[in-house]
């Protein structure tokens, strides 16, 4: 069950340049089924801005009635929802949409956990629930330069943890297609921009991989028609899927991106 | 008894409060937040002979006050439409309009004939004005004798009363809604959105893959009370106001300008619980502002006191 | 050097940001707060030949995003501006454009003839669009050949380039603008507000004594972005944009669109330095979007990037 | 000389049934030249509300440099700005305007200071000042009902109050001017409602009165012409007045109301 609510704000913290975390206790917890889903924020109580902002769920605390996320200051939403601190309440929609299938994978077998970027934080709640079920579970992480790091120690914990970053001033220097090259795994997940999920759909067609979308969206609930994407077979009898609510996470091969 | 139920051709409103077509799909999300029966009527998505894909992505961008939508009448076709989407509706004790589209004359007249056969569309709403299709559409709804000839090719086929959605992007509303109203349409809705666009600071490029989009949500509501204004004057058919409503007081604003029902587009985006929140706010303004029914408060921004039936005590 | 300068007819612009016509008044009040030299130009209030007193108070009420107005030309009359206004504005090294207003066009051919004479008039704006005034101005504005003929007529006689300023309220914007093109403008300003209302919630009437006015504010950017989109590539003058912009960003957007240089209206009365709090932000604006020249920006939502000269390295 | 300012709130206070009472510190105290004039309030940081608002300031206190608003709690924007709280900061434009001449009226004269609702915090300061110029005050406050009236005991610190509510719930039922009739004064000051306002001029035309007038705004500085009035004189060179830059305050008769 999708709910409304105003959740109280635990705290807020800026863990690496522009990148918050941001802890909020929602009775809704309960309803989270799997991570990858995602939530809907109404930034201010006014009109400015309008829309609700979609963001991960990076981790769920149930018992606490807690959940977790992780954003990048980017534009007037994002820059509002940063100056907000402990004790504020935030209107949120949610749980949203459909998560990665921890099933998928199992005991023993081996899950590559691939992000990039504001891609990183719903793989880290997917890396807690996979590695407690018994899964091995390998992290390979992009982001743009050192100073956007962030969660490495937090990953490490659960499995081994590669960082690869554009300019090269932390880890590998490259994208996260370099590394994940070398790596051997059963499944694959992977959240972030559009170019690095399609590069991983094309080089691992044969593979079992799960991709996480983005697409600007109105109501984030199925109703609108903004968030839709192309199904591979338009022989279907629905030849569309939105991102929202059949999504975010598709099968890879799933849907055209 | 009620103070919130309206009468209007084909139509036996509980209240005046409906979502607009578009905004509310085919009723299924927004049934998991409370019971669709609640709700005044349902304006059902955009309907085609032919399912659509629509438009490219970004279909949305936010703007101050709105957001611009270019959708592209995405929709499962006719036959889905009947076969699932309206039975599935029938559950609900609730009256539907079906909101007809389409790229030639030929399209809207298949769809009326068809989709007003169903039982639980009580009324049509004529699409002649999205701003988001490229061929047919708009000119529809911007050239008055081509919108009156459709209306009335429409009422021909169609077994239930027709509203004709007016697109504001013209310079003279009177003269279309007065061409329609010639043209036999039974009520008007209005008003569908303005045609406007957003930039990417990075790129330079629009930010929707269709360039332009429709713009709505409270931005727009002046524009509407406006154009509802002029209109309610000038015709003699009732007007099912919209653009930009998302509280009770909106509902009213816009019966004082000359409504005689309300639909909630963009609003239901920021609170997917804004219609019912609506429907129960409406009766502790109604006293608050000292009128037993809210059809008191029709038109009163342009009728003189005398006029008034039901005069404020 | 500068990275700012724009030139268009008769305009020799250190930076392309000016205030609107109307929303600055002639200049005196804004002095105060800062030197209006720094100012690209600067729109005087529009002048008829006589005195104006205008419409009944109340003619400002608040929307979403936005503003709306019905000051109904209020000016002190050609004699007192030409008099008064301008020589006092002569002290500042800035531009003036002279936003020109009538009724009927014998008014506006005798206020171009009169003020295209000051010295420091380095233009004139054809306010063919004020939504406010009850005869001729606003028919002037939505019907092309009529804005063709009054646009040459006030070229015969004006000493300056003419700017011609476009009503967003028509079904058909370039229409419009290719007709003043055709008249023989020198340029394009638009928008001009949008025709809107709001309501008293408490008496039901109309807020404004004027009953309608003017929609100005950021509620009408994505309006005045896409028909700027739409104008600057179907002609060959330059336009100068408005509408909403409130920010070096806004600016920016504009000039993606088309625009060439830029006006401010109702961000003064938000914030009266928004002028020149914009002048100074758009060069490190400029070096964080990777241009030199803001005219780089200019109409890149529809060129071809191999059209542009200084493409973004 | 204007100024816009982003002033610290000092405190704010519930003082009656929507009523509130806002200090602030401002560096443009020292610019308030007279009592009546007003300041215009960003109420918050985005486009909602747009406008600024118009508040009159109640009293200075110039060594401090703080100065005291009293409003009342209507609409959307005096709703937000009830809301904040000490050390928020608000974005304020002042002062603005013409306040009432204290000049007027000699030592050991009356001065009769009549205010209607929310029209009575300018009179504050203004007598204030009067009585510290050694003039005699007398307070006529006009309020709907008991729960709205504010600031008796304050103005008896200065001279006389009376009281009159629509409602009769607190001193005397009925209008303003019901009262006045039997007073005698050598100056009225007043502000209010413009009835009242009407029904002064009308009644003292005789007399050395000033009224201070409300209008919806723009600009708030004499720019935008949202706020004329008429002058009386049609036959004067300028035949209208801005409230805002010319007022708000007027010698009645100077302007029509
Ligand atoms: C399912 C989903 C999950 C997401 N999870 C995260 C997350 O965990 N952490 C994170 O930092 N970001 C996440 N994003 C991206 C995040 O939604 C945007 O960064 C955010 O909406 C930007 O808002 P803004 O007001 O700061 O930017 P603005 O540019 O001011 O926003 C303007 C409009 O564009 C939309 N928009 C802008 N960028 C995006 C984008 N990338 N995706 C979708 N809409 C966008 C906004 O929602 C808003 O409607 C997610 C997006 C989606 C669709
Ligand atoms: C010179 C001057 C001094 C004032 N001093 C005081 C004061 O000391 N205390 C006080 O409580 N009120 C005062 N007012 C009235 C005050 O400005 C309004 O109550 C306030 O603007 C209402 O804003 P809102 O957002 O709550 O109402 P809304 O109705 O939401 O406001 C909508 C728009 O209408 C305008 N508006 C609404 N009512 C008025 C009004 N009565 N006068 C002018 N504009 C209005 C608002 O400024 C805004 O632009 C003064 C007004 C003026 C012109
Ligand atoms: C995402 C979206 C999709 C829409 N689709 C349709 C549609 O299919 N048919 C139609 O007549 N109007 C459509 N509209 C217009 C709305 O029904 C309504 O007229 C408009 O949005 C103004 O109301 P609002 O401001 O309350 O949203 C759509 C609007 C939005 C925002
Ligand atoms: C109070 C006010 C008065 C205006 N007066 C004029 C005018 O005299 N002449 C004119 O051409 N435009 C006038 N305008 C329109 C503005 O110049 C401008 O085109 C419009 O407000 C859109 O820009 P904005 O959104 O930045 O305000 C006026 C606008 C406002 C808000
Ligand atoms: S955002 Fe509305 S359907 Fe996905
Ligand atoms: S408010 Fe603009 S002139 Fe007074």
């Amino acid at each position: 069950m999708i709910k409304k609510e105003l959740c109280k704000i635990i705290s807020q913290e800026e863990i690496a340049n522009d990148i918050f975390q941001l802890t909020v206790s929602a009775d809704f917890v309960n309803e989270i089924n799997a991570p990858g889903q995602f939530v809907h924020i109404k930034v201010g109580k006014g009109l400015d801005p309008l829309l609700r902002r979609p963001i991960s769920i990076s981790s769920v605390d149930k018992r606490n009635s807690q959940f977790t996320m992780i954003y990048r200051k980017e534009g007037k939403g994002t820059t509002l929802l940063a100056e907000k601190g402990p004790g504020m309440l935030l209107d949120i929609l949610g749980p949203l949409g459909n998560g990665f299938p921890v099933n998928e994978v199992k005991p023993e077998e081996t899950a590559l956990l691939v992000g990039g970027g504001i891609g990183v934080p719903p793989l880290y709640e997917l890396s807690k629930q996979l590695t407690s079920k018994g899964v091995k579970v390998i992290h390979v992480l992009g982001f743009q330069t050192e100073s956007a790091v962030f969660y490495e120690k937090e990953f490490l914990e659960y499995g081994n943890t590669y960082i690869a970053t554009v300019d090269g001033s932390y880890g590998k220097k490259g994208f996260v297609t370099d590394i994940i090259k070398e790596l051997e795994f059963d499944c694959l997940y992977t959240c972030g921009p559009t170019p690095m999920l399609k590069a991983i759909e094309k080089q691992y067609s044969h593979k079992k991989v799960f991709l996480s979308l983005e697409e600007r969206m109105g109501c984030g609930v199925g109703a609108c028609f903004a968030c839709v994407c192309k199904t591979s077979n338009e022989l279907e009898d629905v030849s569309y899927k939105k991102v929202c609510s059949d999504g975010p996470v598709f099968r890879a091969g799933e849907v055209l991106i | 008894m009620s103070r919130l139920n309206i009468e209007l051709p084909g139509l036996n409103l509980k209240n005046p409060i409906m979502p607009a077509s578009g905004c509310f799909g085919f009723g299924r999300e927004y049934s998991q937040f409370y019971d669709l029966s609640k709700l005044g009527a349902i304006m059902i998505k955009a309907t085609t002979v032919e399912p659509r894909f629509g438009n490219l992505t970004p279909r949305v961008a936010e703007t101050s006050s709105g957001m611009l939508n270019a959708i592209g009448l995405q929709n499962p076709g006719l036959d889905k439409v009947v076969s699932n989407e309206l039975p599935w509706l029938s559950q609900y004790d609730v009256p539907i309009i079906a909101n007809v589209a389409g790229s030639i004359e030929e399209d809207y007249i298949e769809v009326a004939a068809q989709i007003s056969k169903v039982p639980n569309v009580h009324a049509l709403e004529l699409n002649i004005s999205c701003p988001n299709v490229k061929t047919g559409g708009i000119a529809f709804g911007t050239i008055p004798e081509v919108a009156k000839q459709l209306t009335r090719k429409v009422k021909e086929v169609s077994e239930v009363p027709v509203y004709v959605k007016l697109s504001p992007n013209v310079t003279n509303i009177v003269e279309m809604a007065k061409a329609v109203e010639a043209g036999g349409a039974d009520g008007l809705t209005m008003i569908n959105t303005l045609v406007g666009m957003r930039l990417d600071l990075k790129t330079g490029k629009p930010i929707l893959a269709n360039r332009t989009g429709g713009l709505s949500g409270p931005a727009i509501k002046p524009v509407a009370l406006r154009m509802i204004y002029e209109v309610s004057q000038a015709v003699n058919i009732p007007i099912i106001g919209m653009g930009g409503i998302e509280s009770a007081e909106d509902v009213i604003e816009f019966f004082y300008a000359g409504a005689s029902a309300v639909a909630v587009g963009t609003a239901n985006f920021v609170d997917p619980f804004v219609c019912p929140a609506i429907i129960d706010e409406l009766p502790s303004l109604l006293d608050q502002l000292g009128y037993e029914h809210i059809s008191e408060c029709r038109g009163r921004s342009w009728q003189e006191h005398g006029q008034l039936a039901n005069h404020r005590a």
